[in-house]
């Protein structure tokens, strides 16, 4: 049964306030001209019809907290419900950002601990809390690099370096920074092309992103000599963290040689995701870049805790938030790296790895074909379908359709852009054997009915909400709110 | 072991077939030299009852004011249903919505915050989110640098009083871009129309309206928006949302409305959380959609001919488009923006129009409270829920005796605005009481050394 | 897909503790006999797959929440969240019942206001809260009655008269009291057979248990005088409030003459019904039943509030709960009857009749039977489907089925035992009219699919995550609980 | 118009559908000398701010002490999700499972909850709840009498130092059923054994066997079920259920096994709260479940032969049986079944344990901390996570003076057993730390006025 939108089930004059002081008194000191004359569309409904409409959109979904969610480079973890009560205990919820330093000790000292811990993972010797995603954070390393160049009176190096596996984000990142991209090849068995990278390198260099294990699913065996090269060529390291599951207590990005690093603790760190966000890429620098880290950062001042900000760190890049990035979302974050522990952090690493090994392993054995069958998966890996698609026309997307029917979100498809009709797969530790093997099964199960029939396969989903759906319509016929004038305009009637 | 299930039979099993014999083996292409043994500045995990304590006791430490501060974030209430729905683990847990067929909940949502958005702000189009006001606003500039036809001009005319964080926030991002802020001059708490003369002839990408301003104040729109599309600059609006249910949406403004409109959305329904996480909304204009950063969801068909909801016009974003996307936005602030959804659908209209005029209702009687102390004024009107009051002394101490007394006066607007005088921004929500705002003047008194009638 | 047994997904040594102290050390003071040396059957599994589990299992289930729930005699109103937050507030749930009442007058205020409230809306002057569900209000009340006559040396009064639409938990109390059940009939118009009663009553009349409205859906007019005949034979009136969200603000049970009144908070009062509970049946007295009220009672002494226990009412009934009752329930029906106020609850009765009128209206001119088709609804009406299982064979069970496929929960079926092939239909005031008009739609499509092809509508439910189920067999091959030793033997492979 | 969502149009439509012209009409059959216009003793509705408001202000006059008290509700650690995902609205909001077909949810989860405690209990079959300890005591006794062959008596023998508050409880409810309540003496904190001799020959239905007993005490539970069953008896055990991780079940007592278990289901996942919801259990031997009270849950296949879950065996209830129901109990303590299951779920019979011996761990600490104290002594040994200390002087002055140090310092024990002398019952949980015990350790030895080490 479609779930017919909050607009839908609006009638005028639902919540006619009962208690309400006359508006018109309580704002006639403001010119007419000020005032607002249509009524701002929002629905009127009664809030059992809220509670229902959401509930059951909620039921809509897949999720980690209902499905095995194997999304390669997207950490779907558990996500503990501790840390979202404690996150959300009154005295962190319910107080100003602005409350003075002096009320605001315990939510300080959090963020403090959290620095350190972050300092402790990365090897690195400063942190910076405040950006608000993987992608701010990329921005922030990139601006310090830039910062980090200028200061130096070294104008020139404007020239970002990223292979041709990177995240989106990466190359994004260099333009908002006003950076040009170069982009680098990988080679067979899924490590950057030093030669190539030496051919690049350069007084423009401002530096290179890269991410290690890299988006290919293998670690970057050339690291130390990467490092050589840029460092040599005057330029910078930079460390996308989205991967950092994989080596989590098992090696440091600053002993690697990067001289930035961000990490998405809404990957790594097991904050929600949230069905898009919130999130945090926080960055971790080495001392040369320190003095560069956007502010505010939290420091100690006459015996406590306090806020360092512009004038404590006059060469910053400057604020990326208003207040103090994603805050609710880092308390989270230090709530589960307190639970994991030393001991529990390499245990989550060393679980990923072993559980991508495994599942790499029975496809692997299956016959499907592993992207970098000669080298270990990190914590995700590659698989492409690109010879079952020649053969039976049932592609990387129709596989991803066809698992969710038998209950299992889809891996990330079609990412690396490098690997034809790939699926990239992350089970993550917190996920049992059980589940992986019911996974290989299903994938198993999917492939022999391709072979068998790939038309059926090619129907899936049939057991979603929709089945599906036309995106190059979305494209075309735009339609990207509701108009009451005409509701029959979407089908939606 | 937290979170990880494998039993030690399990994980033998699971080495077998991979056919190692350790996880560390595992590890093995990574250069010896790089390896490490443990974490030593990690302190040994805590069981969920010990970190439970460290954290009450950590809550206990920070104290709670009544609060009269707004500047940028504001405390409404929230009904309890926003975040017990907004927290279910289908909306909590899941990713962004790539895979829409397993998704529909979340993109549904999304599209229905879009309308209420997009009729918020009087505008044709919303995103599905950006990471906070500040942001959103740096973004806005971005997008009609991009968007400016009539301009080659890479500099955007803004208020003196648009929030001066916002401004510091832009200034980090835009920086790289070489894209310039250039202030208006201000005078009686609002942009001066005099000022605009100065500017005549320049040529800047577009020109920002922020209403209210920082200082609560309401800024001539109509005049400005006209003002700038006749000499072909683009309209940003900079708007408090919870402003809109009763001031004339920025798609309004003028004889042809703002172009985009942006601001912080944690007025409606986001906990003032420490500082975060909030999240930035932007409307704008149908012709400009492929300007916009950030997700969007569209309504498109299934092959059943069933309405359905996707993420569209993906062709502006870095996943597809690289170093050439609108922007390198990738995760937003999704659960934030489930939870205005739950918000806005709570109050409708009508609920949200109350908590506007009831905000400046007390925020009237606040003024009036507090003026009645010698020596205390209001000097700028007309303002909306949040306004300046100018002091007979400087305002730092007596914030900070103010606190003592468990009262969070305001704003102190001296080091961004020192032309002001002894200035404090004061503001009270729908939520602050009659008795509240008495415990305000009495406190404000005796820290002024002012007698007045109990 | 089925969701497995939590058992099924146990494997042991999941949970093996990691911090824990030896057990073995912390308990060698206790002799070896009194160690248990089986394992407890308790399933291993890991958070998230806890967290799963049960989040699948929350979604097989219709509620308030997702569905429209009719179910007559039970309110299934909306459960404001807001009643949840605030009882669950630190202050009232961290702190044991037994701290120290000066530690405790928040909450005793509280419940000493809800006492105050429930007089209100009864009429009555004494009020006690310990009874944990309707069932325990309607046993403390026929205990009072007993108590009441046995303190005046009247001990033959044995007999409770119950009428034949009674709940089935009036009869069971009496018998819970030790006292006989004196059946009485009801009329053609559904109220009481006043001669009958006549007839029954005497010097062994203890009471009679009345709900009014009654479970037929109609307000019983004769009260009135039926208060008359008891109270001239020497008995006393009980009132089952179950069905006080009819009358709310609109008559008191004390004015009908009733002695004793439970009120079933989770009914009228919007508590959780939570899958089967935790109600409240609080119950509330005139002057003469208040010695009898059982303990403890929210009372004022000092200056401050304090609980009245068997010093202050030597003649109570006694205990009923190990501590105090359902406290946290009795907090949320406390916020619910504030946020409602002397208006919203006049509102309420109006609005739960006003819909249960005109979905009655809605049925009776589509042709369904009405039970008391002479009688205005209360706030629930019976229809009866006699006449179409007669001709197609379709029975009310058949409709309950076939409203799931719909996606509306069912109405009460066959209670009361006295009108055949019934349905209760309970819409409550928290429903729009759209829904009552969808509702009113469905049972006009499947009596016209029962009577085109009633095998199609006895297939029903076809959407729900089983279809029908053999209660037969449930009950004859008796499978109660998870038996680790032979998984297959429920079918759960 | 809180929770009601008729619009004026909506409300005159449906009126002209009935055919009448106000709501007043519609309740035209009540007789007008019963009719009220309003409610004086009902102040005004309150908006969801202004109810918050009072509810947190009341909230803080609750004053949260240091718990070191026990006596029938214990502050165990509480996982987050187990309230997270019990308050959920489909489990929330559900009524009882009558349509099984849409109360899948709850049916499997009260199956799975059966056996679980069934297991811990070591007997074949549980219902799906009762209201609390006290009433399942009760209940169990009620059982008893009508399940024992053997016996044509109504008597229960029970031990002293059971549960004083449910042997008050069981009177009230026993009493219309003429079911009466033998006491066992006791010497040396538990059941003297040679007390049994007393009531050799005497006809009993039942004999109830705590553990631990009220004191914390472990009774001699093989010889007392033997003695029980060798009489013709029924054996009831009344259980705590955490220490069940630890201690014999019930169902391998002596030969053959008490009859019948229960208890008080709070400390598997239920907050304190003041005093409840709690949930009581009852488990029996297969042989008896005809006679349990409540609602039960069976497994059964569908039309299609799939597995699922009924209600069964209703026609032990009151909806069926009426006045020959086995009892009068309808509504449950659902919601608490759910949380206790997924409580149970999460710590498993490895997590249980351990609850139960750092408990016990702890409790000891407390008595070593605490007897160090000159005067105080524990003369009952042994015991499980809860035991009785003598002190030099009369108890309740000394509790009080302790509450005012934030100490919540036990159950004054000599109003029930004044033969105990100055008895005071106290319990240190998993939750108690070293700290926590030597400040109850300083602060008695204060009150005391000895003078122990830092
Ligand atoms: C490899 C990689 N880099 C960067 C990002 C961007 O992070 P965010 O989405 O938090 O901005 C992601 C996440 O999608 C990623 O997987
Ligand atoms: C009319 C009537 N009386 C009594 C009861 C019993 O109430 P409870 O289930 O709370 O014990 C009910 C509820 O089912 C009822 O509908």
């Amino acid at each position: 049964m479609r779930e017919p939108l909050i607009f839908e089930q609006s009638r005028p004059g639902r919540r006619a306030p009962t208690h309400a002081p006359a508006v018109a008194a309580a704002t006639d000191d403001l010119p007419a001209a000020f005032i607002r004359q249509t009524t701002a569309p929002l629905p009127e409904v009664s809030e059992l019809q809220v509670v229902r409409h959401f509930t059951r959109l909620s039921q809509l979904n897949f999720s980690i907290d209902t499905h095995f969610y194997p999304l390669g480079s997207c950490t779907m973890k558990y996500n503990p419900r501790a840390a979202n009560k404690l996150a959300m205990l009154p005295g962190y919820l319910d107080r100003h950002p602005l409350e003075p330093e002096g009320h605001s000790q315990g939510v300080l000292e959090n963020l403090h601990d959290l620095q350190e811990l972050l300092k402790a993972i990365t090897g690195m010797s400063g942190v910076s809390l405040t950006p608000m995603a993987g992608a701010q954070g990329e921005f922030a390393g990139v601006a310090m690099i830039r910062a980090y160049h200028v200061s130096r009176g070294d104008t020139a190096r404007t020239q970002i370096i990223v292979p041709d596996a990177a995240h989106g984000t990466n190359p994004a990142t260099a333009t908002m920074c006003g950076c040009d991209v170069v982009e680098i090849p990988t080679g067979p068995d899924g490590d950057v092309d030093v030669e190539a990278l030496r051919q690049v390198v350069g007084p423009q260099t401002a530096g290179i992103m890269l991410t290690n294990p890299s988006t290919l699913g293998v670690f970057e065996r050339q690291i130390g000599e990467i490092a050589a090269v840029v460092h040599g060529a005057g330029g910078l390291l930079y460390y996308d963290g989205a991967n950092l599951n994989a080596i989590l207590g098992r090696a440091l990005p600053a002993a690697m040689g990067f001289d930035v690093v961000h990490i998405n603790l809404h990957k790594t760190f097991s904050t929600p995701h949230g069905g898009g966000g919130p999130g945090s890429g926080v960055v971790a620098v080495t001392s040369r870049l320190e003095p560069f880290l956007p502010i505010p950062i939290v420091g100690q001042r006459n015996g406590g805790y306090a806020w360092l900000a512009e004038s404590d760190r006059p060469q910053s890049i400057g604020r990326l938030s208003g207040f103090m990035g994603n805050a609710g979302i880092l308390l989270r974050a230090y709530v589960y790296m307190r639970l994991l522990g030393a001991e529990g952090m390499r245990r989550v690493s060393g679980f990923a790895t072993l559980n991508a090994n495994y599942l790499m392993t029975l496809l692997a054995e299956a016959g499907f074909c592993v992207a970098y069958p000669r080298r270990r998966a990190s914590h995700e890996f590659i698989i492409s379908l690109k010879d079952i698609a020649r053969e039976t026309g049932v592609t990387a997307m129709d596989f991803a359709k066809a698992l969710l029917d038998r209950g299992f979100h889809a891996p990330t498809t079609y990412f690396p852009l490098l690997v034809p009709e790939c699926l990239l797969i992350e089970p993550t530790e917190s996920e049992a054997r059980q589940e992986l093997d019911a996974f290989a099964q299903a994938m198993i199960d999917i492939r022999d009915l391709a072979i068998r029939d790939a038309a059926e396969v090619k129907r899936a989903p049939l057991t979603t909400p929709v089945r599906r759906l036309d995106d190059v319509r979305a494209a075309k016929q735009l339609d990207l709110t509701w108009q009451s004038r005409d509701p029959a305009r979407h089908g939606h009637t | 072991m937290p979170f990880i299930p494998h039993t030690p039979d399990e994980t033998a099993a699971m080495l077998a077939v991979i056919g190692t014999a350790s996880i560390e083996n595992l590890f093995d292409e990574i250069p010896a030299n790089l390896k490490v043994d443990g974490l030593p500045g990690v302190p040994a995990g805590l069981s969920e009852p010990a970190i439970t304590r460290l954290m009450v006791e950590r809550a206990r430490r920070n104290v709670s004011s009544l609060c009269f501060l707004g500047a940028g974030a504001y405390e409404h209430h929230i009904p309890a249903a926003v975040w017990e729905i907004a927290t279910r683990g289908e909306f909590y847990s899941a990713y962004t919505p790539y895979q829409a067929e397993a998704s529909q909940g979340t993109l549904q949502l999304i599209y229905e915050y879009q309308s209420m958005l997009a009729g918020l702000t009087g505008l044709d189009v919303s995103n599905a989110s950006l990471y906070d006001g500040a942001t959103a606003f740096a973004e806005a500039c971005l997008m009609a640098v991009r968007a400016a036809r009539q301009s080659r001009s890479r500099r955007v005319l803004v208020p003196r009083f648009l929030n001066p964080v916002w401004r510091k926030v832009a200034r980090s991002l835009l920086a790289g871009q070489n894209v310039e802020l250039v202030e208006l001059a201000a005078s009686g708490g609002r942009t001066d129309l005099s000022a605009l003369a100065a500017h005549e002839g320049e040529d800047y990408a577009a020109l920002c309206i922020s209403l209210p301003n920082f200082l609560g104040g309401l800024e001539a729109v109509d005049e400005l928006t006209d003002w700038a599309h006749a000499r072909g600059m683009l309209v940003i609006a900079a708007c408090n949302p919870t402003a809109l249910a009763l001031l004339k949406p920025p798609g309004e403004w003028g004889s042809k409305g703002a172009d985009i409109a942006c601001g912080e959305g944690q007025p409606l329904g986001i906990p003032l959380s420490s500082g975060g996480p909030y999240f930035g909304f932007i409307t704008c204009r149908q012709a400009l959609v492929r300007q916009m950063p950030g997700r969007i969801v569209g309504g498109t068909l299934d092959v059943e001919g069933r309405p359905g909801f996707t993420l569209t016009l993906q062709a502006r974003e870095q996943h597809i488009r690289r170093s050439k996307a609108t922007s390198n936005i990738c995760t937003n602030q999704g659960l934030m923006v489930t939870a205005a959804t739950i918000y806005l659908s709570l109050l409708g209209s009508e609920g949200l129009r109350r908590v506007a005029a009831e905000s400046h209702a007390n925020t009237r009687a606040l003024v009036s409270a507090l003026t009645s102390i010698g020596g205390v004024s209001a000097p700028y009107s007309p303002y909306f829920h949040e306004t300046v009051l100018t002091l007979p002394r400087p305002v730092a101490p007596v914030l900070q005796k103010l606190a003592t007394a468990g009262i969070l006066g305001g704003f102190d607007l001296s080091a961004d605005y020192p032309e002001l005088g002894h200035a404090v921004l004061v503001c009270a929500t729908e939520l602050r009481t009659a008795p509240d705002i008495e415990a305000y003047r009495q406190a404000l008194a005796n820290v002024l050394g002012v007698a007045v009638a109990a």
